[in-house]
């Protein structure tokens, strides 16, 4: 098992480019959302490489990527809640239609 | 289809599409060839249209090219659950018209014969209720033990386990041997055995009283207004037995109660059925105690070219679903001019849409249930 | 699997290493793979025969003996089934599905400790691990009753993940109690920490105040999650037909069967680890015979729990979706969240009398708040008055 | 005492005593091993209706009368009377059909019939792999034996022969009277024939 | 064991690619519950069991149903986008800036010598305990945060989504 950290950070890069991809590319509102996950993973994954390669000793990264798994699944809550009001307003989850900025 | 409005109105609450999904003919649950078109949003019913026709045989128009007694068989395909009961309102209502006095012993055999065909119509109609709240067939099975017994005794007598074809008019066409009694007799006491067993296992539990309680009331007015009979009103509170009302038979000579419910829910409905099980017991038991000797047949009555004359009348029966009446015009000849059936069925499933709107899908699976409904006879 | 490792290691010196090591993981597997669909193939035949035996009447009887080879005929007539797929259907989803909904069935059986030291993984995040994979199969309901583009595998399909996800959370609450009772979460050593006591028995978790509730509240959960009986709602036959798997036919219907007996059956081996003591019993010990008797008291346990899911299905009915969700979030979960303080009680009150009245009494105060303010099933008294 | 599942641990009590009951006590189980065993049908039961013969199967007690074609709701019996070479009727069936897919056993054919010559069977194997000319019933399918109906319905057949015979009888009877009048109004013609 | 780390990043860059260049919503859904097995599986093989199995209790199991439920509320039943729907009105900027990124990243990955840094193989035990106590003794004021900030979010979500019904 003498994978280099260098190959476990290329592959976050990778896995957050793609995210980024997904999130400005598409239209659809949900897709967007589901890129901002993607992009949200691939950094955590980075913090617990760097755990399990240099400061395997102190748990404290595990509580760190504990936390932030849990700010990410709140953030989704709150996004997908979010969609849904928009939705019923313009009728469709078109992220290029949600342009005026009234109420 | 149904007119109500595919989505709530625009710009409003959150807007959910409306299922029109159709509990069709092909259905597990829906007791027979019938159709319930269901508009629902998310599980709650918005509509509800029965659609029946599937069974239609058009009887009454066949009854008009046949003699009197040709029709009898046909009556037993009726409310296919007890062709006793069916036989008898058409022999009354051919009785009625034509003024024949039927013999003493034949009124008690009739007596017998409806009061079993009752207890094994209930027994499986509660069965059948239990399995739609998903019991998996436990207690259909152990009312279809009991109902088998009830249906051997039915081969014995009449031939046929479920179409007897036994009455005549005038009585009927078999006499009870003293073997026969006691096969009567044993099922009558092994009865009341079956229904503790059946109580004890559904009548306090839980999971029935939470599905069954509060669902489907149909209030009492609306119960007279739209002409409701048999257990289904009595659970409502209404209070009219035909047997009490018309005391036909030998039912004014006996002594039993009516049970009428108050809330008229599907446990209501239920525990009606249960009770009036355990008044068929004790009719049964002061009949079979005291049935005279004599003949089972009035004797002026032919086989062949029996005319009746001219005139209308009406005959009814309670039956295990209600008021089963037949109206029949004679002008004279060996045939009936116009035959017309009441059947209890299609009357008590009018005011299925008023009990199921706002309820879930599986209530309205329990409320079809808990009115017990037979096609045979919805469709004629 | 180390002590497989082992005994491979030893017997076969001179073999490459790493052929050992695949040897050392796959034997398990192999073990998995060939025992719970077995046992899945009988329970299928002792459900139909016990069903059979409540109702007054013989089981399936033509086929062998006393109906044995019946799974056999029944796997071969599925097998010969035609798979039909709705022209409408999503292909690759309704392909999907099925497979889906047998691997976290599977998947769990890989931390249930069979004998001392015999499990799949020696995971020291075991029951976790088992709960976390209960809730993929979610996905799956929703994939199979989504695909099929029916109305009613749709209703079927949200009904079910509805079901799956609200009882998750009662169940995982019960199994902490169990946690924070024995200290790790690895299955293996909350199995031996059930061990000793007179006979093996005593010490069984199902045998303390708290053990007890979070007993049943995990197989009120294993029932609800595995959609078995009384919380049948995803495949109710008298409203959806056959919910999520109506449009399913052939060979992916007997894959849902399976999915759903095996999920199932894992429930009901987590709960037997977790309350009634695993491989735990008079004569189970750590040598080869007491291994054996040890496998024997796990898989008699395991077949007590399905008889018991058996006898449960053929008596009760099942609850509408909204009082099933009902009882989950208002009497499963705050009962769950008790009983959790009530192992903080039974943890720190050292002498064992005391330890027992206080624990018993909280969880039956909270047993009664609970009924009572959620006493909407009970019977009203009803009169019917004869006219 | 009440307590909250009580209603649940009972239901469970009852199929447990059935599970038990059903291994200790056989009367419970209801099933039949149809083919292997079967249930002796009792004497009234009734299948499909068939035609009795006294001696042999060319001379049936059905005269062909056509009452039960008439008589029978759902019009399933077809008959052609026997006419010999001249013409004239013989008092029996050339042709007797039942289509069994049509008929709903009602007896009433049996009920009508004046020469209690047809009667009901209550042998239920009936099924057939054809759908309609198979299950049209020809004369030689329905003949079947007196004492096979007296088999079959032991008391039945016994009143039946027993109320033949007595209208053989009286028939007989009334015959030898009609000789015996003829006789005596022959005997008693001649004497006035010979007095004019 | 190296062959492990090959497959399972081969298993998340797929899912990930196909969550967001798919069609069909939900089989993006399906694909990114793939990537969230993926991303499970790396940490079991870092030796951080417990993370894989938070990781697939609540990706997996809550935020992918979630998904599935606001794609079923937004869309009609079959959930297809159409063509003209797939892509943003200037798609071809995004996917520029990602891939300029993507290339800055990896030299600067290259170049540091952190990169060349061999794994800790099992010295790197985490055990649940441990993890337990550091959570409740060095930094329960944040368990409490987080705590607060998920009930927060849970209501919030409640009201914004039904805040509708009351009004109407």
């Amino acid at each position: 098992m003498n994978i280099p950290l260098g190959h476990y950070l290329i592959l976050a890069a990778i896995l957050f480019a793609i995210g980024l991809a997904g999130a400005l590319t598409r239209k659809n509102a949900i897709i967007v959302l589901m890129g901002i996950e993607v992009m949200f993973n691939s950094a955590i994954l980075n913090l617990v490489a760097f755990w399990h390669y240099k400061h395997f000793a102190v748990p404290t990264a595990q509580l760190f990527a504990i936390f932030a798994i849990a700010i990410a699944a709140a953030e989704s809550a709150v996004g997908l809640a979010l969609v849904i009001a928009v939705y019923r307003h313009y009728k469709s989850v078109d992220v290029d239609e949600m342009k005026e900025l009234k109420g | 289809m149904i007119a109500a409005p595919s989505t709530i109105p625009a710009g409003g609450a959150i807007t959910t599409q409306l299922l029109e999904i159709s509990i069709g003919p092909q259905h597990p649950s829906t007791h027979g060839v019938f159709r319930m078109d269901v508009v629902l949003d998310g599980e709650v019913v918005r509509a509800l249209k029965p659609v029946v026709g599937y069974l239609h045989r058009n009887h009454e128009q066949l009854a008009e090219k046949m003699s009197w007694l040709g029709s009898m068989p046909y009556t037993d395909r009726l409310d296919y659950f007890n062709s006793m009961s069916n036989n008898w309102a058409y022999a009354l209502a051919v009785e009625k018209l034509a003024g024949i006095k039927v013999p003493e012993r034949a009124e008690y055999i009739r007596v017998i014969m409806a009061e079993l065909s009752r207890l094994q119509n209930h027994a499986s109609a509660i069965g059948f209720l239990l399995q739609d709240c998903g019991a998996w067939g436990t207690p259909l099975l152990y009312a279809f033990k009991e109902r088998e017994k009830i249906l051997d005794f039915f081969e014995t007598v009449s031939g046929s386990r479920m179409m007897c074809n036994y009455f005549r008019f005038g009585g009927v066409r078999v006499d009870l041997n003293d073997e026969m009694l006691a096969m009567a007799r044993k099922i009558v006491a092994e009865f009341p055995k079956f229904l503790d067993e059946f109580e004890k296992l559904m009548t306090t539990n839980e999971v029935v009283l939470a599905r069954c309680q509060r669902v489907g009331i149909l209030p009492k007015e609306l119960a007279i207004a739209g002409s409701i009979s048999g257990p289904v009103a009595r659970a409502s509170g209404v209070e009219y037995d035909i047997r009490k009302v018309d005391k036909y038979g030998v039912y004014g000579q006996l002594e039993f109660g009516v049970p009428v419910g108050a809330v008229g829910d599907v446990y209501d409905r239920y525990y009606i059925r249960v009770l009036e099980m355990r008044e068929s017991v004790k009719i049964l038991q002061q009949v079979l105690r005291d049935i005279p000797a004599g003949p089972v047949q009035a004797v002026e009555v032919k086989l062949r070219g029996f005319k009746i004359p001219a005139g209308d009348g009406y005959g009814r029966v309670e039956g295990a679903k209600g008021e089963l009446g037949f109206y029949l015009v004679s002008e004279g000849g060996p045939k009936p001019y116009r035959y017309h059936i009441r059947p209890p069925s299609f009357i008590n499933l009018t005011v299925l849409e008023d009990m199921c709107v706002g309820h879930k899908v599986a209530d309205a699976i329990i409320i079809l249930g808990s009115i017990d409904i037979v096609l045979g006879e919805v469709d004629r | 699997m180390e002590t497989i490792y082992q005994l491979l290691h030893v017997t076969f010196a001179n073999v490459p290493a790493w052929t050992v090591q695949v040897a050392a993981f796959l034997i398990p597997i192999a073990f998995i793979f060939g025992v719970y669909p077995a046992i899945f193939a009988l329970t299928t035949l002792v459900e139909r025969k016990a069903l059979g035996r409540i109702q007054n009447r013989y089981g399936p009887n033509r086929v062998g003996i006393f109906g044995v080879l019946q799974p056999l005929a029944d796997g071969l007539k599925i097998l010969l089934k035609e798979d039909i797929v709705p022209r409408v259907a999503d292909k690759f989803t309704h392909f999907l599905a099925p497979v889906l909904i047998v691997v976290p069935g599977l998947l769990v059986y890989l931390v249930v400790p069979v004998a001392p030291g015999m499990v799949a993984v020696d995971l020291k995040i075991g029951v976790l691990f088992a709960l976390a994979v209960g809730t993929m199969s979610a996905i799956a309901l929703f994939m199979a009753g989504w695909a099929s583009r029916n109305k009613f595998s749709l209703l079927g399909a949200v009904r079910a993940v509805a079901q799956v996800v609200s009882y998750e959370v009662p169940t995982v609450m019960a199994g902490v109690a169990v946690i924070m009772a024995a200290g790790t979460l690895s299955t293996l050593t909350i199995v031996q920490r059930q061990g000793g006591g007179i006979l093996n028995i005593s010490n069984w978790y199902v045998f303390r105040p708290w053990g007890l509730v979070g007993f049943v509240l995990f197989v009120i959960g294993g029932l609800a999650e595995s959609a078995r009986c009384p919380f049948d709602l995803p495949e109710a036959e008298s409203e959806l037909i056959g919910g999520y798997h109506t449009e399913y036919s052939g060979f992916k219907f007997a894959l849902f069967q399976m999915g759903e007996y095996l999920a199932g059956m894992a429930m009901a081996g987590v709960t037997v680890t977790l309350f009634l003591g695993g491989y735990m019993g008079p004569g189970s010990g750590p040598g080869l015979v007491g291994s054996l008797i040890a496998m024997l008291w796990f898989f008699s346990k395991l077949a007590g729990m399905i008889m018991l899911n058996i006898w449960i299905r053929g008596t009760w009915p099942r609850l509408r979706v909204d009082q099933l969700m009902g009882f989950a979030w208002k009497v499963l979960l705050p009962l769950a969240l008790v009983n959790i303080v009530a192992v903080g009680f039974w943890h720190f009150l050292t002498p064992r009398p005391l330890a027992w009245v206080v624990t018993t009494g909280w969880l039956v105060i909270w047993f009664l708040v609970l009924t009572k303010c959620n006493a909407s099933a009970i019977l009203e008294k009803r009169e019917y008055r004869y006219v | 005492m009440n307590y909250p599942g009580k209603g649940l641990v009972e239901g469970l009590a009852v199929t447990a005593r059935n599970f038990v009951g059903s291994y200790f006590y056989k009367d419970r189980l209801t099933t039949v091993q149809y083919p292997e065993e079967r249930i002796q049908t009792p004497e009234n039961s009734r299948t499909f209706p068939f035609l009795v013969f006294d001696e042999s199967p060319d001379k049936p007690r059905c005269t062909a009368c056509k009452i039960c074609e008439v008589e029978c709701p759902p019009k399933c019996i077809y008959i052609v009377m026997d006419r010999d070479d001249k013409g004239k009727p013989l008092q029996r069936p050339k042709a007797f059909d039942i289509d069994i897919s049509v008929c709903m056993q009602c007896q009433i054919c049996v009920e009508v019939c004046p020469f209690e010559s047809i009667k009901m069977d209550n042998d239920y194997e009936k099924s057939k792999y054809g759908r309609f000319n198979d299950l049209v019933q020809r004369l030689p399918d329905l003949l079947k034996s007196n004492d096979y109906y007296r088999q079959i319905k032991p008391v039945k057949a016994a009143e039946v022969d027993a109320k033949l015979k007595a209208e053989a009888e009286a028939k007989a009877a009334k015959k030898a009277a009609a000789v015996a009048a003829a006789a005596a109004k022959a005997a008693a013609t001649p004497p006035a024939g010979s007095a004019t | 064991m190296n062959i492990a780390f090959w497959i399972i990043s081969a298993v998340a860059v797929l899912g990930a690619v196909l969550a967001v260049t798919l069609r069909n919503l939900v089989h993006c859904v399906l694909a990114l519950i793939l990537f969230f097995i993926g991303i499970a599986a790396h940490y079991f093989l870092l030796r951080a069991d417990f993370l894989g199995t938070v990781q697939i209790l609540i990706y997996v199991g809550a935020v992918a149903v979630l998904i599935l439920f606001a794609i079923m509320l937004t869309h009609n039943v079959t959930g297809v986008d159409g063509p003209k729907e797939l892509l943003g009105v200037k798609w071809w900027s995004g996917a520029a800036i990602a891939a300029t990124l993507a290339i800055l990243l990896k030299k600067a990955i290259l170049s540091d010598p952190l990169a060349t840094l061999l794994p800790a193989g099992d010295k790197a035990q985490s055990s649940v305990a441990e993890i337990g106590k550091a959570l409740v003794a060095g930094w329960v004021v944040s368990l409490e945060a987080i705590a607060i900030l998920l009930t927060a979010a849970l209501i919030g979500a409640v009201v914004i989504a039904l805040e509708e019904i009351q009004k109407s």
